[in-house]
């Protein structure tokens, strides 16, 4: 059986073969070219090839040296200072080896890094920054000190384009042998909005089926609901239709297995499609936001989303 | 110390020892009967029977009595017993494939198999299947749940029966006998209160009878519990349903055998058969609502002090919430959000190790590897089973941390 | 000065001496005579003598050889399967001491066990149910598995009823040689709801002032407010004399040493005796609830209960 | 410079030199008389002179032994049940020195004890009553475990009125030789309220400025707005001149340095003092009650004021 | 690549050198100038120059000693009390070197150190006052305790104003001889809100990308958005352009990786710029304080903040 996930089977092990992002490409093949690469800040949201282009970029500078020059850290499981003093120190302080100029470290979401821990990696990156250059990687720039910022290039990752998202499932299916309908590959951009490893774990999962993949089987897979679901259940509700909307609801969180924390962002995505009434869609966005909020501090998701679809029923004269 | 079953509970001391005290059931029992006296022949196709049925229908009683009647000796291994795979593959094998020293035929007795424990029994189940299907004894089990899980794969190599509720004139039979052989003096009224409250399970039935009958006075009525829960609950929510007055409604809440998970549930999936205007309909969910993001802050800090807020979101928005329909006798359904899952959800799961060894493996932090790679392999898993071992293995955790939630 | 716990020192040795639950007790002492008992499972609200009742009856039975032949455990402690398939089995199975006809193992908190562990424990009360008899002990018997229940006679345990409890610290405070006025009774069965152990405390540190026990002495031990003072600040804010709502309030907090925590508490109490209408219940109900969360999370008291007085004050027009 | 705490040179060593408590003064000093102290628990808000009672109770009582006879711990510091394992009980055990006829530990903050370490206090107190008087010092009693409750005279400290307090505060500045203004002393009553530590504490505080003491420096030096600058930002906050008001609101956060969770409370106090509408005065201590809560939680404290602010703009109509 | 902080490098190194703070300023000049120096707390906003003007104030007094007589700690690094005990103490107690009359020991962020801590740092700066001077540094003057602020001469520090910033910005950039557009300049003022460092700090990240500084870089870089963006995206959801306002919304978290916290900081800062109706701006305000709450307690941020932008979408007729 292939237990590899495809997400690591199919990184690009060179800068060249990465998807979108081309400018940001650019720069980093001339870093590799000219031998040259400072300190860089990668900042963007989840699936857009960050931690791959740090790769990349490491195997084309290093070549077959890579797996002595090139480490990955993560900041976020064992934040603090203690991570940064030791495991960094010990690895930015050794020489390079070969005949590289000098180690590469990644360190992936360093903005869970705590402010302390910051301050340290700072003077690490000052002490060391003959021998080893860092690439640190982030959701949010904000997140990250200014004197690091101010050490680092800053490379702002965006949203992969449907597009590029789509050929690349589309090679995968072709080298993987498996059948890839044109409406699977619309339900995972759906799903994933521009996340690339999030599309392509979809892609896994649903070929797992064995089956030709259709919108259908992604949506089953995903624990989506289906955008149809959503809408019939949501017309439902505000058609006063409480327990057909309700009986949509238990099926999707208990039969479908659709967790409730995505049940809200689904239907907070599928509200602004329907015919209701500015005033109403904009009431049940409130409540939506009432109720995502809710559900962090600990509430039970389906009590909580059948008050919201009971709410809708009541129509948009009674906002709250 | 002298055996002396004067003092036993009635349920043991009047435990049946032969197929004649058996009440109900009786052709599963003749079938069960059959299908033992047919080893004497050959060892048939299936070699294990499954019996499922409530509590109190004479699952283990028939097969105690079966073996009492054909002298037989049985061995027995319950839920009190470790029933790993270890254990499994060494005293039940051993037992399941010898023959015993005096040539007697022996049953093998595995009682409340889908009481095997997840963590403590792993591997269990297929211990089990291996030794059924090279027993040279008969192998009896015994299950309350038929929607249990682990009894899935037993389905397909067992010979199953179904064991209904003992009905109310059987019931009644054994209870006089029972009553006349303790020398008791119970009338018809409280016998029948008796079996109305048990629910056709004649083991509680007795139980109650004993408790009524030495107690001493003798009352009018029997006061113990309303052993159905469910009639317990509908009987609950009736009321609640049918009074406008918050306080009546605390009370009746607060004396509600229901624990406040259930309670929640069993409101939640009942409020609309009584407030059918949209706005009562927006008004008691969202009294349910706040119910239940008390619960969620009670779990999340331990702050048991919200607790009475709790049941007077309940009491005051379902009892006070009824403003326009008039009451009406309704018959309720059992919530379909089963109570696990709903305080599964709430004690965060503990997929650490999955997690740990996902991070380590990938380099993705705990926190994101939910998304990143965990879903995917559920998924996966849970499309072709097939696949789960390799990635448990590959994980280095145990297979039942790979299964999706919510879904079994 | 006493330096017995009286809880402790009125502690009723035997059946017989136990107040209220009078059918229950009837039961349980014809099981002593006959010496045959049933398996047992004691449901009901804290503080309703359940564990005092099991202990008593093992002692009626037992006598001399109680330390041998009984057994409490906590499941609270240690709520796994191991504690049935070890402990337990191991105490059930050996033979009971001296002439005793069985043992007789208590479990308390028998609702704190997994379904696991309940699932192991139900063989075991047949299996050696001729050596020992089990009693379990739990707040709400819907956590108890059915086929549990099934092998238990019930017996469900009422809150003490006030005539019971006022009976028995009056017969103390003759005991105590103390004088106990009759407001002082009142006082203490309003702020003890039927629990026993905390009436008998609240009484002995009552006692300690060494004067007449009134329900001045009880509130002002207790660092409660007298249940008139709360009424009229609540009577206050809803008919809108705020500053002398307010007045109320800074008093209990600064002067009588009330905490806020215990006054909102006392605030829930007398809140339902008010005739608010039903809308304006549940409003104030959901804002003591939010008032209780904030206090527990460390907000200020004064400026949250003000919050609450003010609330009551708008009156149910201005709900939220 | 001053290098003593006014707080301890101003510290009354005697019973007969403390304000206010005058019913409880007089029943310790009946105490020092007969020779004879029960365990005392001493309760109330902050800076009500429990300590100062406490020890001048052991100074008359002891005189020149007083050092070897007395002990005082704050259970803050080191909560848990080792303090009292260790600390209290050597303490206890040995014989009181001269010709004392017990010690006597003084144990502040004790409601910080864990409920464990109160139950072994407990028992210390009953194995060493002979040669060891305990007084406990807290905030609130209903915080310590009954048993110990009842093994105390109870003692319940009110806060002290301003004209107690603002003599005081004129006898140090003037043994002090430090020039006080009527409008500051005005000034420190309004901010220490009833709390005399407090008060001396920003008395010497303010006089470290070396200048006549007037309500300016007081609020300056206490990082505090002046009750006039509220009441302004408010009055323009309720009259729309919104953009008024959230420039105080910024010039005293980012200028004068005062803290929003400071602002909070001096808000809630002015708000009562202002003519608005009772209703909107209503929904102004709601909404306070609502910001001071999310600023403990974390809050940005600039834009939760300026939601209160606007709150107050939107007027009573329109109430949340 | 530069890896000096610029602001260190362009710290002043006198007291002289300082933009703003005149007054402070010149009390400091007159204590170096007659060499007393009491122990000080620096009070006031992040970025306002108060550890500039200790460590300016130190070298002005100590010249070619400062090194020996001099030390900064951060209270944060290593809160409680033990880093009192020992590296304070161990500074405090030798003697100064050279001519020195007394050592200068700097702790920042004071008002980090727990109250217990708090109080050893008290005994220590009465112990050696003789030898070492104290100066505290803090955001709020009102978490350090009363008995360390009545010791201390107060110097309440206040945000800089743009005239002060923007000149030392230009200075900086001509020094580091960069192009610096005004509309950067503005952009950075805009975003730094008169805290220096912070404005240094963004100046040099920007300078990094070699281009010349325009707005557009400034808001790159810093992973802020454009205040037109952001009013484009408010006026679009006031005027029902939903989609619009929602799509904005998402360009910005998803591809311009603005974190939701300081997306909220921003809408907060120019709605009030936006010609909103009075009432409607004062509803936003209050819907801002409860979504930056929210996201604040773990709310997503895309709910919670399209939820705010429909709320201005209901108008302000339909206020909640």
């Amino acid at each position: 059986m292939d237990l590899d996930l495809w997400t690591e089977k199919y990184r690009p092990p060179t800068l060249s073969g990465i998807i979108g992002q081309e400018s940001i490409i650019e720069s980093l093949t001339r870093f590799v070219e000219t031998k040259a690469v400072p300190h860089c800040l990668f900042t963007g949201p989840p699936g857009t090839s960050k931690t791959t282009a740090a790769m990349a970029m490491a195997k084309d500078l290093f070549g077959d040296t890579y797996e002595r020059n090139f480490m990955e850290l993560n900041a976020s499981d064992e934040r603090g200072i203690d991570v940064v003093r030791n495991q960094i120190k010990n690895f930015a302080r050794t020489m390079p080896s070969g005949d590289a100029p000098f180690k590469i470290l990644v360190l992936d979401e360093a903005d869970h890094l705590t402010s302390d821990a910051q301050h340290a990696l700072r003077r690490t990156m000052e002490s060391y920054a003959q021998s080893c250059r860092m690439v640190l990687i982030c959701n949010y720039s904000s997140r990250i000190i200014p004197p690091i910022q101010s050490r680092c290039a800053i490379f702002r990752f965006s949203r992969l384009d449907e597009k590029g998202i789509s050929k690349r499932l589309k090679y995968i299916a072709k080298q993987e042998q498996i059948t890839l309908e044109s409406s699977g590959v619309d339900a995972i951009l759906y799903l994933t909005e521009g996340d690339m490893r999030a599309a392509i774990n979809l892609l896994q999962a649903a070929s797992s089926t064995g089956e030709a993949i259709t919108d259908k089987i992604v949506y089953a897979i995903s624990g989506s609901a289906s955008p149809e679901t959503i809408k019939t259940m949501l017309t439902d509700a505000r058609e006063q239709r409480h327990l057909e909307s309700l009986q949509s609801l238990r099926k999707l969180i208990y039969n479908e297995g659709v967790s409730p924390v995505d049940l809200v962002k689904q239907i907070h995505k599928e509200i602004q499609a329907l015919d209701f009434s500015h005033s109403q869609q904009m009431s049940v966005l409130e409540h939506i936001a009432e109720i995502e909020f809710r559900i962090g501090e600990g509430a039970n998701g389906e009590i909580q989303l059948a008050a919201l679809l009971a709410h809708i029923g009541i129509g948009s004269d009674a906002s709250e | 110390m002298l055996v002396n079953s004067n003092n036993l509970p009635w349920p043991e001391k009047h435990r049946p020892r032969s197929l004649d005290l058996i009440v109900g059931n009786p052709e599963r029992i003749q079938n069960l009967k059959a299908w033992i006296l047919s080893w004497k022949t050959r060892i048939p196709e299936k070699r294990a029977v499954l019996l499922i049925g409530p509590p109190g229908t004479g699952k283990t009683a028939s097969i105690g009595a079966l073996a009492n009647d054909l002298d037989m000796e049985i061995v027995e291994f319950n839920s009190s017993d470790k029933r790993n795979k270890d254990s499994i593959e060494t005293l039940v094998w051993r037992a399941a494939s010898q023959q015993t020293l005096d040539g007697r035929p022996r049953i093998i007795l595995l009682d409340e198999v889908d009481g095997l424990s997840g963590t403590s029994d792993r591997g269990g189940i297929g211990a089990i299947i291996k030794v059924i299907k090279s027993s040279v004894h008969p192998i009896m089990m015994t299950a309350n749940d038929p929607d249990s899980p682990r009894l899935k794969d037993l389905f397909k190599i067992c010979q199953v029966y179904n064991f209904e509720p003992i009905d109310s004139e059987r019931m009644s039979e054994v209870l006089t006998r029972i009553a006349k052989l303790n020398k008791a003096e119970v009338s018809q009224d409280i016998i029948d209160q008796i079996i109305d409250n048990c629910a056709g399970d004649l083991r509680a039935a007795i139980s109650d009878l004993e408790a009524y009958v030495k107690r001493g006075t003798k009352p009018e009525s029997v006061d113990s519990a309303i052993r159905d829960m469910r009639r317990g609950t509908e009987d609950t929510l009736r009321r609640l349903f049918m009074t406008t007055d918050p306080k009546l409604a605390r009370k009746l809440l607060s004396e509600s055998e229901l624990d406040h998970d259930s309670l929640i549930l069993w409101l939640e999936e009942n409020i609309h058969l009584h407030f059918l205007t949209p706005d009562e309909l927006d008004k008691g969910l969202d009294s349910l609502s706040l119910a239940d993001l008390s619960l969620g802050r009670i779990m999340r800090n331990q702050n048991w002090k919200l607790l009475a807020y709790m049941y007077d979101f309940l009491a005051v928005g379902v009892a006070g919430g009824r403003t326009d329909t008039p009451y009406r006798k309704v018959s309720y359904s059992r919530p379909t959000w089963p109570l696990l899952v709903f305080q599964g959800n709430k004690s965060r799961e503990k997929r650490t190790d999955v997690l740990s060894s996902l991070s380590r493996l990938t380099g993705v932090s705990k926190r994101r590897a939910v998304r990143t790679h965990l879903d995917t392999i559920t998924e996966i898993v849970g499309i072709s089973p097939s696949k789960t071992k390799d990635y448990a293995d590959w994980l280095g955790v145990d297979k039942a941390s790979l299964k999706k939630r919510g879904k079994n």
